[in-house]
């Protein structure tokens, strides 16, 4: 009980300090200390089989559990980049970043602990809100143009999703259920939910939750609002936010599961992430930015993460594997690329180059991300890749298997054309250095996730094999 | 099976080793420790490689893993040990030589790193041979693709190196998508499944024709690509001209086989039919005699070693097609006579171009210029690098006494048995192959001779040249190793193919290795002796006649009295009565010539060719450029209109509402 | 023994064709000519020579005869002469053209080691003429193996070959033809070249000697002596078939028939002009599809 | 659920129209502002009984929707110093067609959603979807980042429509969609139209396109 609050609480409480704190030299210090005291906890809460509050509003199941075990570590990691990378950007006012990262990071166990869906709802919107401010970290007008579009296409989804949590609601009131929107009670009472509104309802709650996840064609603000925010910033919209939206996502398929009206969704779920990993590839094809190309990166495993769960058998647990790997190398990438940013002063391209010669730990790092991103072993994304195309093959989905490669080509292509430009050959005479270096502080964040975006791809701990066996299985057709 | 594993740890524990010392900024030792790993880790896989050649019973090995796609298998037979063999001399090779090649390189890559990304090469191609799964196998297939990316771009200052390391990895993750499916079509769709290689050729028998087919092609396309099949070959070239020479040698002896390899196992998976024979025939002419003609076009030396591997390729493929032609309409003994000369062949190729690499690294090292036009006259300056090369341009020309022979001899038998016994066309057509091949052996005798007399021959082209030196020790042990093992090959090919020949038994199957091996190459053996034998005699001899020789005298040139090293006939001016005269247009180097004459007084010009491959310039490349034109004309999606980007979401809606809508009217 | 005869065949016997070749030109231009045996003569000359040897050259260069003649010799040991061949085998065919390979390139890299703008140019048509010539060669004796069905010369050029110019004389026309255009091409005799000028004009093979002298041009000429002769074994052996037989009548009949063959090189390069270089490529790709229809008349 | 609700929804459909085809900004504000208003009076009308609870959320509801973000709105106006007119990117005919259509659409499509014996008949989820197509349709349309916000309200308000049909079994929803909803529009979008005027000094929304690909 007093876990599952104080996981949400505690960094709550610690953004609070941050806004009050006035030393800004000091107040990013509260980032890796929040990340600490939450990995501490969460790695206790994993191990616990009860963590719930709330009268079980609050609940930590095993999806939860993966949920928070990333966004844990990814927010850990990248809040021990942080104060380095703050006090080179002195300049700028860290307030708002600080303790809106760090509320991020509370309301991000709720939507991992929700169990109730009208929580769940304002769990996600809380950490869409919380994750706003921090994107406009540059105060220009990109930054505003891209918070702007960030948050008014993300209210629309937050619209949608709320009227599909409505239909949801609803096809219990035509069912004839109570009044309780539990997770665990729908799931045991779905063959009583009216079919016709529970599709309705996955359509609004698909695309609500699909637009902050940044599906295609709902991913119109990812480009932007990557491109503009802070790589740091970057890893966690990428790595962590977009988990909580998957989650919601996996939470209603959940429903729609067990009510056996699952295929609807696993269609539609299905041509999202085909549409969505070809428009990613599409649009990476001649990008300039790299850091709008992280983005596409972004959309494009996302698209990856809902095909999985619509091909569904042991995609499902690849799925759910395929979240995690993404995330870690998203920060790889995200923390690298802002090294990067930093050592030139540009995010195009064509400015960009001999980053192995400048900056060389960070520029192996981008290098080694991009082929882990793009699912070349003995990386983790192979592995979860695999077994999403296997169960693809298997479930006799051969055609979608053939987009899905056809797909990673397309994007292999996009990306690597930019990444290798920006890594190898010699730096541009007109670019010259910023007197950024790698330091322990910048580079060994990025390389502790690549470290461990390599041993999912080798090594996967049983307990963390159990821990997603056991989160497929509660997303599998009830037999 | 305990020594494999040692091995493979072995190189992986040196390449840490050696990247931690690269860290620790001792990037000698780290090179030193590197390649001391890699040479004791050949060492030791070879022996269980040469026993189970020897007949050893096929050996396995189960790891656990705990990822949701099974245990590791691991096994070593017969196939496999044929691979390993080349793989692990020339790895252990070109390491010794690596180290002393990259000593002293200025370019922006470590060598230290180099060093240990060596190691993880070769561990990832004993991988790919030992692995039994197909899981196992692709990972150890794209670590290899990207340890050898790594290695190829090592000088990734100059822009052709990194076009050719993009092109590599473009080719690399094509073929490799090709066979993530290939190898997930043929998992049983029945029962528990399973990626194993046992399992998969069940699968692959409960397989309908078409399936068959479509999975054969992946397979063709997913090897070929490593294996340069012509069209697939475009990345080879490049890519062995841009990698450091050790690494060429080995991308070339080996790498590239283990596409063949990789065919050899889809082989075995898919019990092809013989009617595919006539493809993979068809497939090697080609590539054999295009390869030849690129290659004898070529200035630049590693090119045109690259280009005759493709030749090879080509030409161990006639073989390969051949054999599985011969097995299905009952002629064993063409079939056992077309594979062991394929197999042979691959060992032959991988020493040879191995020692030319190792050369050309040589001649790169000293006289800094891969450009043949800026040689000459090499082997009075570098006599002992210069003596192998020649030695190995006439192996390549596949000449008695040395190894090249062999191989093609033991072909030209096998489809002089069809052309001679079988009736109507596939007479006709496997004499139009024998044809084929003699042409491209006389291309292959002028594109070497083209090589070595430009390069090592005459006078030299430019001061760098003049002023070439032998290179240190450690890289010319490496290469007389080799060019032993051409000398040997050649004077007792028999014993080789005895080695080889439990592999050749394992892919023809019982029915046809029961008969035993095919006879053929003692007398060749023999006439390798013999040649040695006559030649040794009459050097003796003109000896012995000539008596007095005045020293210090120039070439005669026709009385003319003062020839300079530019009145030398060129590498272009060689093959160019060849190219200009027979070639037709588009297998020609582009030209660029300039325009004299338009204004009044002439403008500085330039005339230039460009090599670039014709199959390059007519397909991929218009291909690729459409395709991402085409790809990328979606980017109007994203105008920065926020109300449009609201009008995708409504779209969405809508269509998923009609969706359901349609749904529920087509299926009530 | 039978080696030593063949040996000696070849290394002695190879001059006289030489000298024929010469006499009947000089007949048909109305002049006495050289005695027969001048060749003779010219190498006894050459072998008590001094030599010089360019600065440039290296040991390759004094390859380019040695082993120029080893080869040749070595091959006349594969090819029928009065018999069977001292050798054969399974394949002897395959490598008796690589023999003569291997002897073109140690002569080419001997050219080429000169440094010498002629002599390299010579090299380059000289590779060139003979990668065209060789698909015709092979293609000519796939014919005679698939006749005798064996890849051996001794059987291909055997007794059998006679009853096969009543059954399929069109192809072994074909066949001979093709041969002779390679004997001509690889012996660099006119039409592809003219031997007797020993000028930068002679385009080929003589210019790639240019710079060998005394004992070298020595073993130069009696190389190529030597591959004239076995050469010519082979288009006499198709040409004028043997029946099986007493060992001296089939010398016999066999020096007579290399007598008729430099008769008719002699006639060739008496009646025809040196064909422009650009067309030599023309009449080596003419033999080549010669050969090609003829394997297709007996494999159809 | 009481008869007014009826005559409510067209009251509020009528004002989507409404909304649609006018052309002064101050006029969409204060059809925004209506419509807040008769958000709070259906809000007492659904409900069979009613209880402090019900009648404090309407309260709420008209206080925000109808007062307070109209309010901020006109003041914004006011303070930005812009034109007063809508500045359509689809004309005003077309709009109203379209609403017109969409609205037909959302009748048929309410159609096949099977209703509770308690709402059968009700008009609330056809009114509910075409209003958030209207809002769609506004949000889309308009170029100003404040006929942007009032778009975005009507969308909110179809939604709550929607949740109108929870209100008794599940109250708890409905307050939290209110009341979050709004916290969106004043907090952050209030913050967000400040800086934009600041730094472009317009509320043209049409000159945030320098994120795109070119």
């Amino acid at each position: 009980m007093a876990l599952a609050l104080a996981l949400v609480l505690v960094p709550l409480a610690l953004a609070a300090a941050a806004f009050a704190l006035p030393s800004e030299r000091w107040r990013p210090w509260l980032l890796p200390l929040g990340g600490a005291a939450r990995l501490a906890m969460t790695l206790v809460a994993v191990s616990r089989s009860d963590v719930s509050a709330l009268s079980g509003w609050m609940r930590l199941d095993a999806l939860g559990k993966v949920l928070l075990l990333l966004l844990d570590v990814l927010f850990f990691v990248s809040a021990l980049y942080a104060p380095a990378y703050l006090r080179m950007r002195a300049s700028r006012d860290n307030r708002a970043l600080c303790g809106c990262l760090l509320a991020f990071l509370g309301t991000s166990a709720l939507v991992a602990q929700a169990h109730h869906l009208g929580l769940l709802w304002v769990a996600v919107e809380a950490s869409v809100l919380a994750s706003a401010p921090t994107v406009y970290f540059n105060r220009n007008t990109r930054s505003l143009e891209a918070t702007w579009k960030y948050l008014l296409i993300g209210s629309v989804g937050i619209a949608l999703a709320l009227l599909g949590s409505f239909f949801l609601a609803y096809s219990a009131v035509h069912g004839g259920l109570g009044s309780s929107l539990l997770v665990e009670d729908l799931v045991r009472d779905a063959p009583r939910l009216s079919p016709a509104w529970l599709h309705a309802a996955f359509i609004f709650l698909f695309v609500g939750y699909g637009t902050k996840m940044g599906l295609a064609p709902m991913h119109t603000w990812k480009p932007d609002a990557y491109g503009e925010a802070p790589g740091l910033v970057g890893t966690l919209l990428a790595g962590g936010l977009t988990g909580c939206s998957f989650l919601a996502v996996l939470r209603f398929f959940q429903i729609l599961q067990a009510a056996g009206q699952a295929d609807v969704a696993r269609q539609m779920m299905i041509a999202a992430g085909l549409l969505s990993m070809l428009v990613a590839g599409g649009f990476m094809a001649r990008q300039r930015d790299y850091k709008r190309l992280l983005a596409y990166s972004s959309v494009e495993h996302m698209g990856i993460l809902v095909l999985g769960v619509g091909v569904g058998g042991g995609a499902m647990f690849g799925a759910l594997l395929h979240l995690l790997n993404n995330g870690l190398t998203k920060g790889v990438l995200f923390l690298s690329a802002g090294n990067i940013h930093r050592a030139y002063d540009s995010k195009l391209t064509g400015e960009v180059s001999g980053a192995l010669r400048r900056v060389p730990v960070s520029g192996a790092l981008f290098l080694a991300g991009f082929f882990a991103i793009t699912g070349a072993p003995p990386f983790g994304p192979f592995i979860s890749e695999l077994t999403i195309l296997r169960a693809a093959m298997r479930g006799g989905h051969g055609w979608v298997a053939a987009g899905f490669l056809v797909a990673l080509t397309v994007v292999f292509l996009g990306m690597g054309a930019n990444v290798l430009h920006i890594v190898q050959g010699e730096p541009r005479a007109d670019r010259p250095a910023t007197g950024f270096r790698d330091t322990a502080l910048t580079v060994g964040p990025p390389l502790v996730l690549l470290g461990l975006v390599l041993m999912l791809g080798l090594y996967l701990p049983a307990p963390l094999r159990d821990l997603l066996a056991e989160a497929a299985g509660a997303l599998e057709p009830r037999s | 099976m305990p020594l494999l594993a040692l091995c493979l740890l072995l190189l992986l524990a040196s390449a840490a080793v050696a990247l931690a010392l690269a860290a620790a900024r001792a990037p000698t030792a780290a090179q030193v420790a590197a390649t001391a790993g890699a040479v004791a880790a050949c060492a030791a896989g070879l022996v269980p490689a040469a026993r189970s050649l020897a007949g050893a019973a096929p050996e396995s090995l189960a790891l656990p893993w705990s990822a949701p796609l099974g245990s590791v298998h691991l096994g070593l037979d017969p196939l496999s040990a044929f691979f390993l063999v080349p793989l692990l001399a020339l790895g252990a090779l070109a390491a010794v030589y690596g180290r002393a090649y990259l000593a002293h390189a200025k370019g922006p890559s470590s060598p230290a790193v180099a060093a240990a990304a060596l190691n993880g090469l070769l561990a990832s191609m004993v991988l790919v041979v030992v692995a039994r799964g197909a899981v196992a196998f692709l990972i150890a297939w794209e670590a290899m693709t990207l340890t050898s990316y790594l290695l190829v771009v090592f000088d990734h200052h100059e822009e052709d190196v990194r076009r050719a390391g993009w092109v590599y990895l473009i080719a690399a993750h094509v073929g490799a998508a090709c066979l993530l499916a290939f190898f997930l079509m043929l998992e049983p769709s029945s029962g528990a499944g399973g990626l194993d290689f046992e399992q998969l050729e069940q699968g692959a028998r409960a397989l309908g024709p078409t399936a068959l087919s479509a999975a054969a092609l992946l397979a063709g396309i997913g090897f070929g690509v490593k294996a340069g099949i012509v069209p697939l070959h475009v990345w080879l070239p490049e890519a062995h001209a841009a990698a450091p020479s050790h690494v060429s040698a080995l991308m070339s002896g080996v790498l590239v086989k283990l596409g063949l390899y990789g065919l050899l196992r889809a082989g075995l998976l898919l019990q092809p039919p013989a009617a595919w024979g006539h493809a993979l025939l068809a497939l090697g002419v080609v590539g054999a005699l295009l390869g030849i003609l690129l290659a004898l076009q070529q200035r630049d030396l590693k090119r045109v070693l690259a280009y005759s591997t493709v030749e090879n390729v080509g030409i161990v493929l006639i073989g390969l097609g051949l054999c599985t032609w011969a097995r299905g309409h009952g002629q064993p003994v063409a079939a056992a006579l077309a594979l062991t000369g394929a197999l042979l062949h691959v060992w032959n190729h991988a020493a040879m171009k191995g020692l030319m690499f190792l050369c050309a690294g040589g001649v790169v090292h000293q006289a800094g210029t891969r450009d043949l036009e800026k040689m000459g006259g090499l082997l009075r300056r570098m006599p002992a690098t210069g003596a192998m090369a020649l030695l190995g341009a006439a192996a390549l020309s596949a000449l008695p006494p040395l190894n090249g022979f062999a191989g093609e001899f033991l072909l030209y038998l096998g489809l002089g048995k069809v052309a001679i016994t079988a009736p109507g066309w596939t007479g006709a057509a496997a004499a139009l192959g024998v044809g084929a091949l003699a042409l491209t052996g006389g291309l292959a005798a002028l594109t070497f001779l083209r090589l070595a007399g430009v390069a090592f021959l005459g006078e030299p082209r430019s001061a760098e040249a003049a002023r070439a030196t032998e290179p240190s020790r450690w890289m010319t042990w490496p290469m007389m190793l080799l060019a032993g093992a051409l000398v040997v090959g050649g004077t007792s090919p028999g014993v080789a193919a005895r080695a080889l020949w439990p592999a050749a038994a394992q892919l023809l199957g019982p029915e046809i290795a029961g008969a035993g091996m095919p006879p053929g190459l003692h007398p060749i053996g023999g006439a390798a002796v013999a040649v040695w034998l006559a030649v040794g005699l009459l050097w003796l001899t003109l000896r012995v006649l000539v008596r007095r020789a005045p020293k210090n005298v120039g070439t005669w040139d026709c009385g003319y009295a003062e020839p300079t090293p530019r009145m030398q006939y060129t590498a272009r001016s060689f093959s160019e009565h060849l190219v200009s005269r027979l070639l037709p247009p588009w297998l020609r180097p582009s030209t660029h010539r300039p325009s004299l004459g338009a204004r009044l007084f002439p403008e500085p010009a330039r005339f230039s060719t460009e090599s670039e491959d014709p199959v390059t310039r007519a397909a991929w490349r218009p291909l690729l450029a459409t395709g991402a034109e085409r790809v990328s004309r979606i980017r109007w999606m994203q105008q920065g209109q926020l109300p449009v980007y609201v009008v995708y979401i409504l779209a969405a809606v809508v269509a998923a509402l009609g969706w359901l809508s349609l749904r529920r009217w087509l299926w009530p | 023994m039978n080696s030593a005869v063949h040996l000696a065949a070849a290394l002695f016997l190879s001059p006289l064709m030489l000298g024929v070749i010469t006499r009947v030109k000089a007949r048909f231009a109305g002049r006495r000519g050289a005695p027969l045996l001048q060749p003779y003569l010219d190498l006894v000359k050459l072998f008590r020579k001094g030599s010089i040897f360019s600065r440039t050259t290296t040991w390759v260069f004094r390859m380019g005869p040695v082993v120029g003649l080893a080869t040749a010799a070595l091959a006349s040991l594969l090819v029928p002469m009065g018999g069977r061949a001292p050798f054969s085998f399974e394949g002897d065919v395959l490598l008796f053209a690589y023999l003569l390979g291997l002897g073109r390139f140690f002569t080419v890299a001997a050219a080429m080691d000169t440094g010498s703008a002629f002599e390299g140019m010579g090299a380059a048509r000289e590779v060139t003429y003979s990668a065209l010539a060789e698909p015709a060669l092979f293609l000519s004796l796939l014919v005679l193996a698939r006749f005798s069905a064996s890849l051996s010369l001794s059987a291909m050029l055997g007794p059998g070959l006679g009853a096969r110019w009543g059954t399929s004389g069109a192809s072994l026309v074909l066949v001979v033809a093709a041969l002779f255009v390679v004997l001509l091409a690889e012996n660099s005799r006119i039409p592809v070249d003219d031997p007797t000028t020993h000028l930068e004009l002679t385009m080929i093979h003589e210019v790639m000697v240019l710079d060998h002298g005394g004992p070298a041009l020595g073993m130069v000429l009696l190389g190529a002596a030597a591959k004239l002769f076995v050469l010519g074994a082979l288009v006499a052996h198709v040409a004028v078939p043997l029946g099986e037989g007493d060992p001296l009548l089939g010398w016999a009949w066999f020096l007579g028939a290399q007598l008729a063959i430099a008769v008719a090189v002699g006639v060739v390069e008496s009646v025809m002009a040196r064909l422009r270089l650009v067309h030599v490529p023309s009449l080596l790709v003419a033999a080549c599809l010669l050969s090609a229809f003829a394997v297709v008349l007996v494999a159809r | 659920m009481s008869r007014a609700v009826d005559p409510l929804l067209v009251v509020i459909l009528l004002l989507n129209f409404a909304l649609l085809g006018s052309s002064r900004l101050r006029a969409v504000i204060n059809g925004t502002a209506a419509q807040g208003v008769a958000l709070g009076a259906l809000l007492i009308a659904v409900p069979a009984e009613l209880s402090w609870h019900t009648v404090l959320i309407a309260a709420g509801t008209v206080a925000l929707k109808g007062v307070l973000i109209p309010g901020m709105l006109h003041r914004a106006m006011r303070d930005a110093a812009i034109r007063r007119e809508v500045e359509p990117v689809v004309g005003f005919i077309p709009s109203l067609l379209l609403g017109g259509v969409g609205t037909g659409a959302a009748l048929l499509f309410a159609r096949t959603l099977p209703l509770a014996p308690q709402h059968v008949g009700s008009l609330l989820v056809s009114a509910s979807l075409s209003t958030v197509l209207t809002g769609f349709l506004l949000l889309t349309t308009r170029r100003k980042a404040i006929t942007q916000v009032t778009g975005y309200l009507i969308l909110e308000n179809g939604v709550f429509i929607m949740g109108l049909l929870l209100v008794e079994a599940m109250p708890f929803l409905v307050e939290l969609g209110a009341l979050l909803d709004l916290l969106v529009a004043i907090f952050v979008m209030g913050i967000i139209i400040n800086h934009i005027n600041r730094e472009f000094s317009s509320l043209d929304t049409a000159r945030l396109t320098a994120l795109k690909e070119e």
